[in-house]
């Protein structure tokens, strides 16, 4: 049962890899051409990944922090030691 | 189909990750297992950003000559994986700590001797 | 009965290489605008440096000099420049997280459109936020690995 | 700061207010535990009035648009652009209708556990987790970004598992919270994997932008598929159910309270993947259909194993995979009816009918959750068999539980039965079975809740002990006052807050407007 399920998912998945555009053309790239070409002067950064990680989406960025802030407190809370 | 190497690549080695969540019993493999399908998500999303013959969208010192924007590869990709591989991180640390926590109560990783988890 | 810690060859070159890696991780999070890297990578390079220290002298000793929470305040403090820093662009300027230094004297150099050196003092709020990124995630992922080293060690 | 300005930047203040309250919560946690309690309960309340204050004004009007760190917060594309560049918030009805949901059952959480988790090492982080969860929730309710919807859905997973394992000196609360934990982190790759698959063919990841490009190619199929699937998973949907009970009965009561909204968090975003990002292209009578055998099949499924149980919280847990049935049926039968025109105004009602439950479920399945905490508060245990006669000395319990039992099961003057009439009616045109069964379902929880309540509460008394105290029963009232309020005005509710929810899912064209004009 598990590995028709399995060999299902793996068709399904290659069929994706089948389907996607050839390595290294790209279907479309219009919102990263615009980021490229503006990073410098929106952000005044020379790196255009990290204007887009902590400008273009610094939201992200944010939340993504607090998933470490959460992870840490998570792990705190797991392994504190209570009474039984 | 030869140049498509890169995303079958990313394609088995999610089939490997899956194959070690769904048929090891052992808690860390579980965890190992989840951690390579996490990794091959990252691959897969820098490979669907790669541009032919394109390099790093940094000014820093850029050689001459490279046109802007035709041949860098694309930013948001990357910043997107940043964000998943810290995900990850977390993800993994709370499962390490679960898995230590049920260790200490049962004194074994074997999922099918743990009470409940039967899958 | 315990053996946390090492042989003394391998906690001499710890405590030896350990300010250079922290020296390196300040590098990384300081030109995160510039160069390859940032916070995140900053800050995992940093935390790696005491994660090395917690494998070399074991958790509880480290645990004498930095303690688990004042690790995670330090991560707090990085969390919370953020998010000011976030709430500070909607009530000075336009909208959250908005970069309110593109253009003033801190930060604010807007570098020349294509290929040049790099100039330090540029990236309007980035640079800001890479550090208390990287506070963050060494404070972060330092408490977790000492977390969990320390639960990891009381079995008996 | 006036008031315009306040509504112009409140979706983020939304965001931003339990975050910096999540963040500063270790310091305040030095102070005192005084400070730290009222502290969290104040942040709770004005997150609940800063709500409700946006959602007076969605639901009056337009939606909310914020991008954010754009210099103008209202213009999403850029000058040069021709898509979004940024992060998009967009808070329409239907995303302020959950978030509402989200605040609510939070704030009766948060009051309910200041004396239901004990003063012990660890209560500080409690508070922080609580407030992450609903940052989490409420970040996915109100983002327009597909990325962005993906690590809210992270912070929600993490922050629930870690409070699921709270009680961590019992191996069953680690055990439920490893089992989501894995549920979850499969589903949310799948998320991402279906994001990266949608991203490499248009380059966007804001959700009206996609959806005003999508072809519905081969690629978008797949897409289609994994998220459906694994937002069914999160769900508790029933292919994917069996970690609700687990998780649901091992996690402190209040945090299941939260879990119920945190699931359907995940359900708001299957709705919203089907309806604004795919809307115009899929065959809308196929979906709906799809979703009305899920929904058949989790009602069936949840009732019936809830039947023989003996774990009070794992007897509600099963009831709450058959509600999420009702939800999916509902939705289901709008789909289905809204394709065929002589039905379509029974489509939009069947519709109104799954959102009014989503609203309903979570306010009487948080209240039942809540009254079984603090049945296992007085008499630490969950065995229905060990219980007996707790209606002699725990009166305002007993009067809470009748009214949660009474509105899931669709009894007249609850809201429960507001939402399922317009269920039945609207399933009754597309096949009297449906209705049939969804009756039949609705007959055996009745009778599922009576067995609950002749056990715990009838009889005589056993068990010497006190009515819970003060703050915990002000948790449950707060509930108990939405359920009396929305029982005794359904037409007000489905009119003023219903309706224009489901209108925003089911008008496509309307949520790609908000964002990219024209």
């Amino acid at each position: 049962m598990r590995w028709v399920a399995f060999v299902v998912f793996a068709a399904f998945l290659l069929f994706a890899a089948y389907e996607l555009h050839p390595f290294g053309e790209l279907d479309d790239s219009r919102m990263d051409d615009y980021i490229i070409s503006n990073a410098q002067n929106e952000t005044a950064a020379n790196n255009a990944v990290t204007s887009v990680v902590f400008d273009y989406r610094g939201y992200d960025t944010l939340g993504e922090a607090t998933v470490l802030f959460t992870a840490i407190a998570g792990a705190l809370v797991v392994l504190r030691r209570v009474k039984k | 189909m030869i140049y498509s190497i890169p995303f079958y690549t990313v394609i088995i080695l999610i089939l490997v990750g899956m194959y070690a969540m769904i048929f090891r019993r052992n808690l860390i493999k579980m965890a190992i297992g989840l951690t390579i399908v996490e990794s091959a998500v990252n691959l897969f999303l820098v490979t669907l950003g790669y541009r032919e013959g394109g390099v790093a969208p940094i000014y820093t010192n850029l050689p001459s000559g490279i046109k802007i924007p035709e041949e860098m590869v694309l930013p948001v990709p990357q910043a997107l994986t940043l964000t998943s591989i810290v995900i990850g991180v977390a993800i993994l640390a709370l499962m390490l700590s679960l898995s230590i926590m049920i260790y200490r109560h049962y004194g074994t990783l074997d999922s099918k001797k743990v009470r409940r988890l039967k899958e | 009965m315990r053996q946390d810690e090492m042989t003394p060859v391998v906690r001499t070159i710890a405590a030896l290489i350990f300010p250079f890696i922290i020296i390196f991780s300040f590098y990384v999070i300081m030109h995160g605008h510039l160069t390859p890297g940032g916070g995140f990578q900053g800050g995992a390079i940093g935390a790696s440096a005491i994660v090395m220290l917690i494998v070399a002298y074991g958790a509880r000793n480290v645990k004498k000099k930095a303690k688990e929470e004042s690790l995670s305040i330090f991560e707090s403090i990085g969390g919370l420049v953020f998010v000011i820093v976030g709430i500070i662009g909607f009530v000075a300027a336009s909208s959250f997280l908005y970069n309110f230094l593109v253009g003033e004297p801190l930060f604010g150099t807007i570098p020349p459109f294509g290929s040049n050196p790099g100039i330090l003092n540029s990236g309007g709020i980035l640079p800001i936020l890479n550090i208390a990124v990287g506070m963050k995630v060494i404070g972060g992922l330092a408490s977790v690995v000492l977390v969990m080293a320390l639960a990891g060690g009381d079995e008996e | 700061m006036n008031t315009d300005w306040l509504l112009q930047h409140s979706p983020a203040l939304i965001i931003a207010l339990p975050l910096l309250a999540a963040f500063l919560m270790p310091v305040v946690d030095r102070i005192s535990r005084k400070a730290r309690n009222v502290f969290a309960i104040i942040v709770l309340i004005v997150e609940e009035i800063l709500v409700l204050f946006l959602a007076y004004d969605v639901f009056g009007g337009n939606p909310h648009i914020y991008t954010m760190g754009a210099a103008n917060p209202l213009t999403t594309v850029p000058a040069q652009a021709a898509v979004p560049i940024r992060i998009v918030l967009e808070v329409d009805a239907m995303g302020i209708f959950m978030a509402m949901i989200s605040a609510t059952v939070c704030l009766a959480a948060g009051i309910y556990s200041l004396a239901f988790i004990g003063e012990e090492k660890g209560k500080g982080k409690y508070y922080t987790l609580l407030l992450l969860i609903l940052v989490g929730m409420l970040g996915m309710e109100l983002t327009g970004d597909m990325f962005n919807l993906f690590v809210f859905l992270e912070v929600l997973t993490i922050a629930c598992t870690a409070l699921i394992a709270y009680r961590s000196n019992t191996g069953d609360a680690v055990e439920g919270a490893f089992k989501f934990l894995i549920i979850s982190s499969i589903a949310a790759l799948f998320v991402l994997f279906a994001i990266a698959l949608l991203y490499a063919q248009y380059d966007l990841l804001n959700m009206a932008a996609l959806a005003s490009a999508i072809q519905y190619s081969n690629l978008d199929k797949i897409a289609l598929v994994l998220l459906v699937a694994a937002f069914a998973m999160k769900c508790g949907s029933v292919p994917m159910h069996f970690w609700t009970p687990d998780a649901y009965s091992v996690a402190p009561a209040s945090i299941t309270a939260i879990l119920v909204a945190a699931s359907q968090a995940s359900l708001y975003a299957l709705f919203r993947v089907c309806f604004s990002l795919y809307g115009v292209t899929l065959n809308l009578s196929t979906i709906g259909g799809a979703l009305i055998i899920f929904g058949l099949l989790s009602m069936f499924v949840g009732v019936t194993m809830a039947l023989p149980q003996k774990d009070i919280k794992r007897l509600m847990a099963y009831h709450a995979i058959s509600q999420t049935g009702y939800m999916l049926l509902g939705v289901g039968v709008g789909l289905y009816l809204l394709t065929k025109p002589e039905f379509s105004t029974y489509g939009i009602k069947a519709m109104e009918g799954g959102i009014f439950h989503i609203i309903n479920h979570a306010m009487y399945k948080g209240l039942l959750f809540l009254t079984s905490g603090a049945i296992f508060y007085r008499l630490k245990t969950r065995n229905l068999n060990e219980m007996g006669g707790l209606g002699h000395s725990m009166k305002w319990t007993a009067i809470f539980f009748i009214i949660g039992a009474l509105a899931i099961a669709g009894i007249p003057p609850f809201n429960g039965f507001a939402s399922k009439l317009l269920i039945y009616e609207a399933a009754y045109k597309v096949s009297p079975i449906l209705s049939i069964i969804a009756m039949l379902v609705s007959i055996l929880t009745l009778a599922s809740f009576v067995k609950v309540f002749h056990s715990a509460f009838m009889g005589p008394k056993i068990h010497d002990v006190e009515e819970v105290p003060r703050s915990m029963l002000a948790g449950m009232a707060v509930l108990t006052f939405v359920i009396i309020l929305f029982g005794l005005f359904p037409g007000w509710v489905v009119g003023n807050i219903v309706h224009p929810a489901a209108q925003a899912l089911a008008e496509q064209a309307a949520y790609i407007q908000a964002v990219i004009g024209g």
